[in-house]
């Protein structure tokens, strides 16, 4: 029961609603939460093909590695929509759609 | 190594379905006792008896985010740095302690630099302290005297 | 006793992290970049200590460590491409290690005292850091190609070194030289390596020994050269450049524009001597090559002529560079007559000595100063009589003066007198080898002349500029002045090297008869390599499977009794030659510059033509930059700029010009009618037209870009069908 | 030490005996649903006690209080009082549950869950005795330090979720205090695991002694600091005085829990009396040597060999000394705790981030350096140990 | 018999978690969503043996990125669904009809993609004989300091650089 396909089944569930949050959500805090999702669907992947495949401890470090990445993605990305907001009072993504202020 | 089953995580899963069935029966249990009359007084939001103006969610002080940004890093980095503590010791029981001494340093040092940034630009102050411009100064003084 | 990797290392890495931290940290806190470089060099130096009292009591002579890590490995298939990088550590690394670590500090605690007051006082120690772990990386390294990479980093540090007077007149120019110059070695050092690849499938040490032992150089020519003389040679123009031998030597007394400590760390200590260094370690790549009599004649020309330009220098400083140019010869000329041991501990010796000369002729210079034209002194007309003066520093520099003489029972006698035994005795084995043996022999002579000439200008006599003299202030002890100095002296005592007061003898140590110098540094034993496998890098290596005991004294150094004691008397015979030559050159000097009894000017006058030829030190500047240079790279530009502007350009590009003009005319017209109305202008049209489509597509809005990055990633998966 | 009280258990021959009889009664294997039972049992009884010593808490701040400030306390109901959390308890049950009209209701409900699920789940690797564990996770503080920061979601979400702003100020201020003296305490866990060389609790404990000097308080004098660095820390992350801004009454009215009402506010109060007695606990582990007693009496062998007791009883009368161990080292905490609230002043909101960033973490971070040295340079051996071979063994303590 | 409870435990949270993260309409739920999604990778972690990483997971995600989010929520106004400063009503910040009409293809493109490619490889997996659980901390631990010694010192340096960079640009400005 408890399968590589079934945590691959898992994972993509997991990036398909990031990607359809990406898309369909105009606020960008929003699709920072589907941008998470997706990041936790890829470093699920690396530690089922880590216990299935091929009993690698580097695909927990790869996933740990992610973890990390997330983390600091999440806080410089969200510094930057904090900032948009002061700026713009305003955290809608068609309002970024300038280069310029 | 030694091996483990996944019964140790029961306990987790007992524990936190305990605390779902403690705050369901505790609450189902009151809903019977309680009294139940509400009027619209009661459900007003406490504002020191006044009627509530606006509304509690509106933007909050940057200040919020840089702490819980700081603690962010401090705690990844310590995710990262728990491994290798664990490790410590073996590795000095067979004399290769130097280089973990080496590594977690420079990653503890880099952890430090970036306080050392946050603290001389000020982030870690609560009440951002400014100087005053003399104009300042003398206005207030000013004012001070007429009074 | 287990060597890990954490107890060699920080021989490197601490100088190495100092250079790090300081080059961040220099400009705000330059006490404390000074405190941590002293600080880490110190700390460098008590771990070699360590590394070379283990060779020197603990292992068996011919124990090494020998570690490796994979750097990168590209093989394919049965064609190997795999560098390893690593430490390799036999009894010469060791004592190099001990060497560079201790001067270096020595050089580091007296720059507190001589670049106390300099605007960058804190830069240069950032140099000095990062000069001597590469120096150290240099000494540790496992194979060539990390040798080149630390190489060329001294390279790089010793031209920000001899520039760091940047502000001054032509040290822009001597840094640019010693660069320029080394480099012309390089070149060759590097096809040197290549063609030891092309051979071997590796430059590490270990495997060119091995590699040599099984003879794998044999019968192997290119261009009707034998791979191995082309190999060696190639290696040893490495040498020639960073050693300032024969025809490179031009740089090194142009290099003396830096502050004195650092030409003490270059020229004595570490840069120098990694050419000698290297050329020991290539040792048997040289035997293989057939070119020892070749590198003894470079040796013995250079030991000869640097001395003899030396003879008529008036700066104090220029006289040091071309007595170290001088003694760099007599170390390649003891590789050159098979007198490894020897050139080996020449190479230490000097170290020490020319170290302690440098910074003594460093603490001379700094107090005086003059008063006009703020600048300190360095031409020797204008010292004298500062004995009573600078008590010390005379001291120590008189010890000096005295080991690198020759003098008996300092340890430029037993080191150089050993070189010229050698010498003497390949002379009388072979006839080719007597004119580098009469040149050491010449060289030694006017060595002790020239030096006893600096010692009584600076030193003895009367003050001839008296208002100079009267601005000196009286030197007194400190710490970071004169206690390098005088560390430094004591070691040029030769009890220290050889074990005994003649340097002829052994000591007893525990015991046993011992002779730490002759015991120790050997040839490789090409043998001993062939089944040796190296230890991954990091883990502890096994001494213990190595006897731990040492080889006795053999004082007839393994030869027949018979042979051993023809080489007895012939040292004996070169020993006693050496003695007289150096206290004849010692009393000539004194003769003219201390009773001045004999007038130097009556032999100038004499040797007028060869007088001028010293001072325009052979013209060899000339030569270059006149000969080569003038007359062999200007025609050649000049000939190439008339290829190109008058031939090519004229002919060539004037003619196509006639051609495109009427090609013009015709073009014209065609242009206006068909390219510009209907292509130039349905462009713009077509663009403009595209463009008002496209726009919409780069509208900002990120999850269109989505959408879109979506459709083409699965159109071409599906079209790949991946 | 073993990995759960399950395998505690299963060493004994009686309780595999009773398996293999059940599994015939039943007609399959039963050692799952012993093992279920088992922990089910294990972690009722635990959180019922823990309920209990939550209530008994209420009583204790109360009574303690009234002996600081020289009153009576609570006197009427039981005992000395003794029942008045019970009928605390009554009347919470009793009293009306208002909803704030501008509420988020889901979140409302949530908050309180989170914040005992958080405090429950942390339950499960608090190594009462070296048996009594309910499971020795080999991640163990890791894994309590993530789950308990679940209290911050919860403290956050209580205060947002009320949509008053005197709670949404409250929430916010108790959940950036909640997080940052997570740093100090983090990293001062991180010198415990660098000494102890493993993650679990079991680790931490057995590397301990039973007596003071083995404790790693007392290891080292980085250690001793450290010890004061996780106490403060573990104030503050409780919401405890002289850190309990967020439910400042004085300014904030109640903080986060100005809006709750019944017995929603009551699972909030109760999380936290938890929150503290688990602190006290994890303190009491990795600092004053967990559950260990002096002499060994913990694993019982001396009841066997000295008074010939039968190997189970001797075994289990010495869990029962190592749980008064634990329990005595951790309701010492517990009074130390309501004994400072009482002692002390509130601070201001922004001597509590003074006090956090600019004094306890690079402390904090000062004694990992230090510690990381001193174990490299002793091989891990305590101040007394290097003290008594420096002195040759004349003096120092037990060797 | 555990395992797959536990299991699917957290494989219903964890989708359950997910969906809600896109059908939700108020952001503050959203973010409780996630958690709850984020603790349902825990479990699935701990289910395959990945003790360290469930709870890494838990540490940084529930203690650190949920509360940032939540932060940040209320930093820009909190969750109600705001129009721009010119007043003028656009598309609501969590989503229309429109958009999730977009999303739904998107997905299905995507979707029959990623699984032409697993499809691929399910072909030629076969399952082999599982190992036992044991702690991965300590092999995490020697592998973080040995052979990827670099990326560990690294990823401090990338810590360093997002909390620099973060704090300049968050930091409160005068006027």
């Amino acid at each position: 029961m408890i399968s590589l396909s079934s945590y691959l089944f898992i994972s993509f569930t997991l990036f398909v609603a990031g990607i359809a949050v990406m898309i369909a959500r105009k606020n960008i805090i929003a699709m920072m939460l589907g941008i998470e999702l997706i990041l936790n669907s890829a470093a699920l992947n690396f530690a089922a093909y880590t216990r299935f495949i091929n009993n690698n401890l580097e695909g927990h470090l790869m996933s740990l590695f992610i973890i990390v990445i997330a983390a600091a993605e999440a806080a410089v990305g969200l510094a930057i929509v904090i900032r948009f907001f002061q700026i713009k009072e305003t955290i809608h993504i068609d309002d970024a759609a300038q280069l310029q202020s | 190594m030694t091996s483990y089953t996944l019964d140790v995580y029961m306990p987790v899963i007992i524990l936190m379905a305990l605390a779902v069935g403690l705050v369901v029966v505790s609450v189902f249990v009151a809903q019977i006792l309680r009294p139940f009359k509400p009027n619209a007084l009661k459900e007003q939001a406490y504002e020191c008896g006044e009627d509530p103006v606006g509304t509690a969610w509106s933007n909050f002080n940057v200040r919020f985010y840089v702490v819980s940004l700081i603690f962010i890093v401090f705690d990844v980095e310590g995710a990262l740095m728990f491994p290798v503590a664990a490790i410590f010791r073996k590795f000095v029981a067979i004399g290769e302690g130097a280089v973990l001494v080496g590594s977690l340093l420079v990653f503890i040092s880099v952890l430090v630099f970036g306080i050392i940034y946050c603290w001389s630009k000020g982030d870690l102050d609560w009440v951002r302290s400014f100087q005053l411009s003399e104009d300042q100064v003398n206005q207030l003084k000013g004012s001070e005297e007429k009074a | 006793m287990e060597y890990t990797i954490s107890t060699i290392a920080p021989i490197v890495l601490l100088p190495f992290f100092a250079f790090v931290i300081n080059a961040f940290i220099v400009k705000r806190f330059t006490t404390l970049a000074v405190i941590i470089s002293c600080a880490s060099i110190v700390g460098s130096f008590f771990y070699a200590a360590r590394v070379f009292f283990d060779f020197l009591n603990v292992f068996s002579a011919d124990y090494y460590i020998h570690k490796t890590f994979t750097w990168f490995d590209l093989s394919y298939g049965s064609f190997p491409f795999k560098m390893d990088m690593g430490i390799y550590i036999d009894n010469m690394t060791a004592t190099m290690l001990f060497m560079v670590t201790g001067v270096a500090s020595l050089i580091h605690i007296f720059s507190t005292y001589y670049m106390h007051d300099d605007k960058r006082y804190g830069r240069f120690f950032v140099y000095l850091s990062l000069f001597t772990s590469a120096m150290l990386a240099l000494v540790l390294s496992e194979n060539l190609i990390s040798v080149f990479i630390f190489w060329e980093l001294m390279g790089f540090c010793s031209y920000s070194l001899i520039g760091f007077y940047y502000e001054k007149e032509g040290a822009g120019n001597a840094s640019m030289k010693a660069f320029m110059t080394t480099r012309v070695g390089d070149v060759f050092f590097l096809l040197g390596i290549l063609a030891i690849w092309s051979v071997v499938g590796s430059v590490s040490f270990v495997d060119i020994y091995q590699a040599i032992g099984m003879g794998k150089f044999n019968g192997l020519y290119a261009l009707g050269i034998p791979l191995a003389t082309f190999a060696g040679f190639s290696v040893f123009m490495g040498t020639i450049g960073k050693s300032a031998q024969f025809p490179l030597q031009v740089w090194l007394p142009d290099a003396m524009f830096g502050p004195t400590p650092c030409s003490a760390l270059i020229h004595a200590a570490t840069m120098v001597a990694a050419g000698v260094y290297l050329s020991l370690r290539c040792y048997p790549l040289m035997e293989a090559g057939h070119l020892t009599t070749f590198i003894a004649y470079i040796g013995g020309i250079t030991a000869f002529g640097a001395a003899t330009i030396a003879l008529v220098q008036t700066d104090i400083k220029a006289v040091l560079a071309y007595s170290t140019i001088s003694q760099l010869g007599y170390m390649v000329l003891g590789v050159g007559v098979g007198s490894y041991n020897a050139a080996f501990m020449h190479l230490i010796t000097h170290a020490v000595f020319k170290a302690c000369l440098f910074l003594s002729a460093g603490s001379v210079i700094h107090s005086l100063h003059d008063h006009h034209t703020h600048a300190h002194v360095q031409e020797m007309p204008r010292m004298g009589g500062l004995k009573s003066k600078m008590p010390y520093t005379f001291l120590a520099m008189l010890f000096c003066t005295l080991a690198i003489a020759g003098i008996p029972f300092f340890s430029g006698f037993v080191s150089k007198d050993r070189i010229l035994g050698d010498a003497l005795l390949m002379a009388l084995d072979n006839k080719v080898y007597w004119v580098p043996a009469v040149l050491g022999f010449g060289g030694a002579l006017l060595t002790a002349f020239y030096m006893f000439r600096m010692m009584f200008l600076t030193f003895f006599g009367e003050p001839r500029d008296k208002e100079l003299f009267d601005h000196t202030k009286k030197e007194t002890l400190s710490w970071n002045r004169n206690l390098p100095l005088l560390i430094l002296s004591l070691f040029t005592l030769g009890a220290f090297y050889s074990g005994s007061l003649t340097g002829q003898g052994f000591i007893k140590v525990a015991g046993e008869k011992y002779e730490w110098f002759q015991t120790l540094i050997e040839k490789p034993n090409l043998l001993k390599f062939n089944n040796k496998e190296s230890q991954a890098f990091g883990f502890a290596s096994n001494p213990s499977s190595e006897t731990f005991q040492k080889s006795k004294y053999d004082s007839n150094h393994g030869l027949s009794a018979e042979k051993a004691h023809h080489v007895h008397h012939v040292h004996h015979i070169g020993a006693l030659i050496s003695i007289v030559i150096a206290f004849s050159g010692v009393f000539i000097a004194a003769m003219m510059y201390f009773w001045r009894s004999w007038n130097p000017g009556f032999w100038v006058s004499l040797f007028s033509r060869w007088y001028r030829a010293l001072q325009n030190k052979y013209y060899f500047d000339d030569l270059y930059i006149k000969g080569f240079i003038q007359k062999g790279l200007l025609p050649l530009n000049n000939f190439l700029a008339f290829v190109d502007m008058g031939i090519y350009d004229r002919y060539a590009v004037d003619g196509w010009e006639k051609v495109n003009r009427v090609m013009f005319t015709m073009a014209k017209w065609f242009d206006n009618i068909i390219v510009d109305t209907v292509a130039v202008d349905g462009t713009g049209a077509s663009v403009r037209f595209f463009n008002v489509i496209l726009r919409t597509i780069q509208s900002g809005k990120i999850q269109f870009y989505f959408i879109m990055i979506i459709l083409v990633l699965t159109g071409y998966i599906w079209t790949l069908n991946i | 030490m073993s990995l759960s009280i399950n395998d505690y258990l299963n060493q004994f021959e009686a309780h595999q005996k009773a398996i293999s009889f059940i599994s015939e009664l039943l007609g399959f294997d039963a050692s799952g649903l012993i093992t279920f039972l088992v922990f089910a049992t294990a972690a009722f009884v635990v959180v019922n006690v823990m309920a209990l010593i939550g209530g008994l808490g209420t009583y204790a701040e109360r009574k303690i209080s009234a002996d600081i400030q020289l009153r009576q306390g609570p006197n009427r109901v039981g005992p000395y009082g003794l029942l008045q959390f019970l009928a605390d308890g009554v009347k919470m049950i009793m009293k009306e549950d208002i909803f704030p009209a501008q509420a988020d209701r889901t979140l409302f409900n949530l908050a309180p869950l989170l914040a005992l699920i958080g405090v429950f789940a942390t339950l499960a690797v608090l190594p009462f005795s070296s048996g009594l564990t309910l499971t020795n996770l080999n991640i163990g503080v890791f894994y309590l330090i993530g789950v308990s920061s679940l209290v911050g979601v919860a403290v956050f979400l209580g205060g947002y979720s009320a949509n008053s702003k005197w709670s949404m100020l409250g929430g916010m201020r108790g959940a950036s205090q909640i997080i940052s003296y997570e740093v100090p305490v983090t990293i001062t866990i991180l010198s415990i695991v660098l000494m102890s060389g493993g993650l679990s609790f079991g680790s931490f404990v057995e590397s301990q002694g039973g007596f003071p000097h083995q404790w790693f308080i007392f290891h080292n004098p980085f250690t001793f600091i450290g010890f004061f660095v996780f106490f403060i820390g573990m104030l503050a992350e409780t919401n405890r005085a002289p850190f309990d801004l967020p439910e400042a009454e004085s300014e904030l009215v109640s903080g986060y829990h100005t809006e709750y009402t019944g017995m929603r506010f009551g699972l909030f109060a109760l999380a936290e009396y938890i929150e503290v007695f688990v602190l006290c606990g994890v303190a009491a582990a990795a600092f004053l040597g967990g559950y260990k007693v002096p002499f060994d009496l913990g694993n019982g062998v001396v009841f066997v060999e000295k008074l010939g007791l039968p190997a189970i009883i001797g075994k289990n009368i010495g869990q029962v000394l190592q749980l008064g161990s634990f329990l005595t080292k951790t309701l010492f905490l517990y009074y130390v705790v309501i004994w400072v609230r009482w002692t002390f002043p509130r601070i201001r909101v922004d001597q509590v981030m003074t006090i956090c960033w600019k004094y306890l973490t690079p402390i904090a971070l000062f004694n990992l350096v230090g510690i990381t040295l001193w174990v490299f340079a002793f091989d891990g051996q305590s101040i007394w140990e290097v003290l008594s071979h420096m002195g040759g063994g004349a003096h120092g303590g037990g060797h | 018999m555990f395992e797959n409870t536990l299991f699917f435990l957290s494989a219903a949270l964890c989708i359950i978690g997910a969906a809600g993260v896109v059908f939700s309409k108020n952001l503050m739920h959203a973010c409780v969503l996630l958690l709850a999604s984020l603790f349902g990778v825990a479990g699935l972690y701990a289910v395959i043996g990945a003790d360290f990483l469930a709870a890494s997971q838990l540490v940084i995600y529930a203690g650190g990125v949920v509360i940032l989010m939540l932060f940040a929520v209320m930093l820009t106004g909190g969750s109600s669904e705001n129009s721009n400063k010119f007043g003028i009503e656009k598309i609501p910040g969590m989503g229309s009809t429109k958009t999730y009409v977009f999303a739904g293809f998107s997905v299905l493109v995507i979707s029959f993609t990623i699984l032409k490619l697993m499809a691929n490889f399910m072909k030629s997996y076969t399952k082999g004989e599982l190992p036992a659980f044991s702690s991965t901390v300590e092999k995490i631990g020697t592998l973080l300091v040995t052979d990827h010694v670099l990326a560990f010192e690294i990823s401090s340096i990338l810590l360093l650089g997002a909390l620099v960079g973060a704090a300049v640009i968050a930091r409160p400005r005068k006027g």
